[in-house]
């Protein structure tokens, strides 16, 4: 299973991807600039602060060269995963519903929170805990959608992750922490599951969810 | 383009030069300098540049251990690790710049120190803050502390690098100038380590990074070398933007070019910009150097050559290369889309030669320009009489339960998470132990080993005795390393005080710089560097001393046993290790009762202190203990409540205790948890139930302490 | 031609920033605001000022959550 | 009266925002886009306008760093 991880200028959490990754498949890193996934199986949009979040968190990010790319692979059903900052670049792609706006604390925020796993019956999440402690850190993370949106992402199962009840960071509408595409091969989340795959540093309740994609190659 | 010396005497003080200083100048060049030259050598004999008020104090402290590879003089100190991996660090002051705009002056500041750790071919994997503010009461306070925290937050949480760890006081000297002290820890294979002396003439200078325009001009280094008064407003410089993303590409540009091997020499710009770094670079070379303005890529159009040279504009670094690896060197630069360009040529001139174009603007020689200022001796005297006014009263009672939680909610003592929680601790998945989950933060290498890092200083007990306050930060920085099982390895230090040409001033950082290195001698830790920032002064008067220090340490056992703050088991035992002999004196209730600072503090066995460390680190190191925590301000109490407030369990203490033991402070005293037969110290109580209860004295339940614990909520809303 | 772009968050869409600073204002005496919303101004140089409204739609601005307008004006 | 302040980075200041949008619409096909600046925009409701000046001094704009300018409309 070769999990592709996108670096575009100003990720932060690449490596980190990469190294959590590897402890399911092979990293394989990709850069920004090429117009090449290498072949990979699945692809990974880490987090951080891609074109220094300037603009707007993704906006930039969403136009790299390496994006037609992704946006292919993923039209074809090639399963695409973004984490915090490129959770926001799928939103920007249009790759999945929603958009992400400023914590209602309008301050960033790092700590540990609760995930209650909504839809265990997905590519990203089969193997993973029916309740997760993973680490946020992000300043715009408060997931919007139109009421009748956020309707329809429930009945269709594609709210994947919440936060546990009183443990909403951003202020996310209906404490959305995860959403998926409606065709189920494309995932956003806040938390940060490539911190939270090892005792060491935090937790492994990340693990499941890239587990859960080995065998999903294209 | 000369001018009359009474005209050049005039325009030097506008630069902060003296007239004596001014005099040496025309003497040493045996002309008048120009105006480009005027305002290089008002930089590079600034305080700032040449420490001429601090160099004779700060070479004797000691600078030597078997474990050091990089001492002062270089970007960053750096000791070795095992395997090959190194560790570099450095702790800078951003102080005045913040005061002027803290949003902006604190990013920058974090800026500033990652570009010296990366400087020497480090990979930044670490930052701490040190902060000091007025008291809360106040809204600039509460202003201050909210944009520079907001601002450190923003730069190392964009660029990716985690800030784990750091400190805040608040107290009343800081009111007119707050103190923002960034450190930074970086980590290289100990071959790609790379120096800043120039070499080789014919290589090139090549300039990459950020454009320059008027940012800081006569900034940090002028502002940082004088006292700041009213109606200064001319001074103020246009004040500087960090851009953290500028600065991640540049980090990634200068580790890759250090990786291929392309670069001879390499240093960040920092304050005064091009004037401070360039002439170092020779200096240190022994070789000159020729810069053409004209190839400096502007932001701005009209920039007069000394804008140019002493543009303090962020996210800038110079290299020396040699003229085959060019084209490599600006490949790897539009690799990461960073703009790079030849600016100049290493001479053999001994001199800086600046010119445009054809046009020659300055030739100074080095041994003026880097070695001619004069370094003052600094006369010292103890003040006859207080020098700081005694803190407002604020609490009354001598109940034990009310001045636990009064102590609880003391803005020095109470809960840093809503300070914390806006920095990314995480990133690059080294973090071990995050803020506030133990005293140290730690660090896991790639080698499967692991550092402990921590900065620590009590400005009111150095304000009180700079001696023994100095030697005590010196201790406890030590003390937070030891509890999670590791001992220093360096220590780096920001000599921040008022006016040195002031005698008690000068008596404080005498004595302060004297416990230094007292400390390091007799715990066998070398000193790899530090800051120093001087005239922290106002018209209320100076700051307290505030000698910042920062250790790195080594845990030499697994990182998984590194010890935390919160107790881990109902049941375990309690226990007091070292032989701790707290006293009032200068201690926090004593500044809740608004009492003035005594004159002296207790004295401090530091060999007894050093023995209680090492029976804890070894404690920890062997598995002994569930938890381990220094007793620091507020005293016994407050620890005890700390460990219980980390855990969300409670304690029974059965002893009774003297108001001197249960609040009183000193340094040298932990409290460990864990098997009654294992565990090191005086056995003291039990871990348990949801009460903090300490003979009859104290009883009250944990939510309760809770909620004083939290009271710099209110704070950030 | 010069042009301002002017963004602002979408009506019903929580802005708050917008609430902080309308609260801070009546912190500090200025009575009777309201409404106080806060969006992002662009300012550029453009040679053709018909491609703006294209570039609003696909960079400067996310029309899921805000709204934008454009300002030209000579100079 | 309904106000707008329009809050932009002085002259001279470094504006990284403004620079990256200035290469994304470049790296987008929009040809002859320059001086991109990136501020802030504010819009508000006031009883009285006269104090628009004061609020922004205090708190809606940062001086030292910023330059604003206050467009009154009735609505
Ligand atoms: N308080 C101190 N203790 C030890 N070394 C110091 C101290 N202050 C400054 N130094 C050393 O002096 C050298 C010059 O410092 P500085 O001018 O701050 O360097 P830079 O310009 O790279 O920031 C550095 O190597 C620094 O470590
Ligand atoms: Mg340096």
């Amino acid at each position: 299973m070769k999990f592709g991880v996108i670096t575009f200028p100003g990720s932060c959490d690449d490596l980190d991807a990469q190294l959590a990754v590897a402890r399911v498949g092979t990293a394989v890193p990709l850069w920004h600039a090429d117009h090449d996934l290498q072949g990979v199986d699945a692809v990974i949009i880490p987090g951080g602060f891609s074109y220094g979040d300037y603009l707007r968190p993704g906006a930039v990010a969403r136009f790299a060269p390496i994006m037609t790319e992704v946006i292919e692979f993923a039209h074809a059903g090639g399963h695409v995963m973004g984490i915090c900052n490129g959770f926001q670049v799928l939103c920007e792609a249009r790759l999945l519903p929603g958009a992400l706006l400023t914590n209602t604390s309008l301050r960033f925020v790092c700590r540990q929170v609760s995930l209650e796993l909504v839809n265990p019956d997905t590519a990203f999440t089969r193997e993973a805990p029916a309740r997760l402690s993973i680490p946020v850190k992000h300043t715009t993370g408060r997931y919007y959608a139109p009421e009748p949106d956020l309707d329809r992402l429930e009945a269709n199962r594609q709210v994947v992750l919440r936060y546990a009840p009183g443990e909403n960071p951003n202020g996310s509408a209906r404490d959305i922490a995860g959403v998926i595409n409606e065709a189920g091969n494309v995932f956003g989340l806040m938390p940060h599951p490539e911190h939270a795959v090892d005792a060491l540093t935090g937790s492994t309740d990340g693990l499941g969810l890239f587990a859960s994609l080995r065998g999903c190659g294209l | 383009m000369k001018v009359a010396v009474s005209a050049l005497h005039a325009a030097a003080r506008e630069l902060g030069l003296t007239d004596a200083e001014t005099d040496l100048i025309v003497e040493l060049l045996g002309r008048e300098p120009n105006t480009v030259e005027l305002a290089m050598l008002s930089v590079l004999w600034s305080e700032h540049c040449s420490y001429k008020h601090s160099k004779p104090l700060l070479q004797t402290l000691p600078t030597h251990g078997p474990r050091l590879l990089m001492g002062p003089g270089e970007n960053a100190g750096a000791v070795d690790v095992g395997d090959g991996w190194t560790v570099a660090f450095k702790i800078e002051s951003h102080n005045h710049p913040s005061a002027v705009e803290p949003f902006e002056g604190a990013a920058t500041g974090v800026g500033g120190i990652l570009r010296d750790i990366f400087a020497v071919g480090a990979r930044p994997i670490a930052v701490l803050d040190s902060l000091r503010f007025g008291e809360p009461g106040s809204e600039r306070t509460r202003y201050l502390l909210d944009r520079v925290v907001a601002g450190i937050g923003h730069y190392g949480n964009s660029i990716g690098v985690p800030t784990v760890g750091g400190e805040v006081y608040f107290e009343g000297p800081y009111e007119h100038n707050c103190l923002v002290n960034a450190m930074c820890i970086g980590l290289a294979r100990a071959d790609r380590m790379i120096r800043s002396a120039a070499a080789g003439p014919g290589n090139l200078l090549v300039l990459f990074g950020s454009s320059t325009g008027r940012d800081g001009i006569g900034g940090a280094s002028v502002l940082a070398s004088a006292e700041f008064g009213e109606g200064d407003e001319g001074k103020r410089p246009t004040v500087q933007i960090g851009d953290p993303f500028a600065e991640k590409k540049l980090m990634e540009v200068s580790l890759e070019l250090l990786e291929r091997d392309l670069l001879v020499a390499l240093q960040d710009l920092g304050a005064a910009g091009l004037t401070s770094s360039v002439p170092e670079m020779a200096s240190k070379g022994g070789v000159g150097i020729d810069i053409d303005l004209a190839k400096v890529p502007l932001r701005e159009a009209d920039m007069r050559p000394q804008e140019i040279m002493v543009s303090e504009s962020q996210e800038r670094m110079v290299a020396i290369v040699e003229p085959p690896k060019l084209e490599r060197v600006l490949a790897v630069c539009a690799h990461w889309e960073v703009a790079a360009s030849v600016i100049g040529e290493v001479t053999q001139t001994g001199c800086i030669r600046v010119l445009s174009g054809e046009e020659l603007l300055a030739d100074l020689p080095l041994d003026v320009l880097v070695d001619g200022c004069p370094i003052y001796e600094l006369t010292a005297a103890k003040p006859s009489q207080p020098l700081y006014s005694s803190p407002p009263r604020q609490l009354d009672s001598t109940d034990p339960n009310s001045i636990l939680l009064a102590l609880l909610a003391s803005p020095n003592i109470a809960d840093r998470r809503y300070l914390y929680e806006q920095y990314d601790s995480i990133v690059q998945s080294r973090t071990v132990r995050r803020p506030a989950s133990a005293d140290a933060a730690v660090l896991v290498l790639p080698n499967g080993r692991a550092i402990a890092t921590a900065t620590d200083c009590n400005g009111r007990r150095v304000a009180a005795d700079p001696y023994r306050g100095t030697l005590e930060s010196v201790l406890e920085c030590a003390a937070n390393l030891a509890c999670v099982g590791a001992e220093p390895l360096g220590l780096t230090n920001n000599l921040n005080f008022g006016n040195p040409e002031k005698p008690h001033i000068a008596w404080q950082l005498t004595e302060s710089v004297r416990a230094l290195g007292d400390a390091c001698r007799a715990m066998e830790i070398p000193v790899v560097g530090g800051n120093v920032s001087l005239y922290n002064e106002s018209a209320e008067g100076p700051i307290y001393p505030t000698p910042v220090i920062g250790l790195v340490g080594e845990l030499l056992s697994e990182p998984s046993r590194a010890a935390c703050i919160a107790f881990a088991h109902e049941g375990d035992a309690v226990a007091v290790v070292g032989a701790f002999e707290p006293s009032l004196a200068a201690s926090e209730l004593a500044k809740l009762r608004g009492e003035p600072l005594p004159d002296e503090l207790p004295e401090v066995d530091v060999g007894a202190a050093c023995v209680a460390l090492a029976m804890v680190r070894a404690a920890v190191r062997t598995g002994a203990v569930h938890s381990a925590h220094d007793i620091a301000e507020g005293g016994f109490a407050v620890a005890l409540a700390e460990c219980c407030l980390a855990a969300g369990l409670g304690a029974t203490v059965e002893t009774e205790l003297s108001e001197t033991k249960l609040f009183g402070e000193g340094p040298g005293g932990f409290i460990v948890s864990g098997p009654a037969d294992q565990i090191p110290g005086r056995i003291v109580g039990t871990v348990g139930g949801e009460r903090l209860r300490i003979a009859a004295a104290i009883d009250i339940p944990l939510d309760r302490l809770g909620e004083a614990h939290s009271a710099l909520a209110a704070l950030f809303d | 031609m010069h042009a301002r772009v002017l963004i602002r968050p979408k009506a019903g869409i929580l802005d708050p920033q917008g609430a902080v600073a309308e609260r801070a204002l009546g912190a500090l005496g200025f009575d009777g605001v309201k409404g106080v919303r806060i969006g992002r101004l662009v300012e550029l140089d453009v040679a053709d000022p018909a491609t703006l409204p294209e570039m609003c739609e696909r960079l400067l601005a996310n029309p899921l959550i805000e709204d934008y307008e454009i300002i030209e004006s000579p100079a």
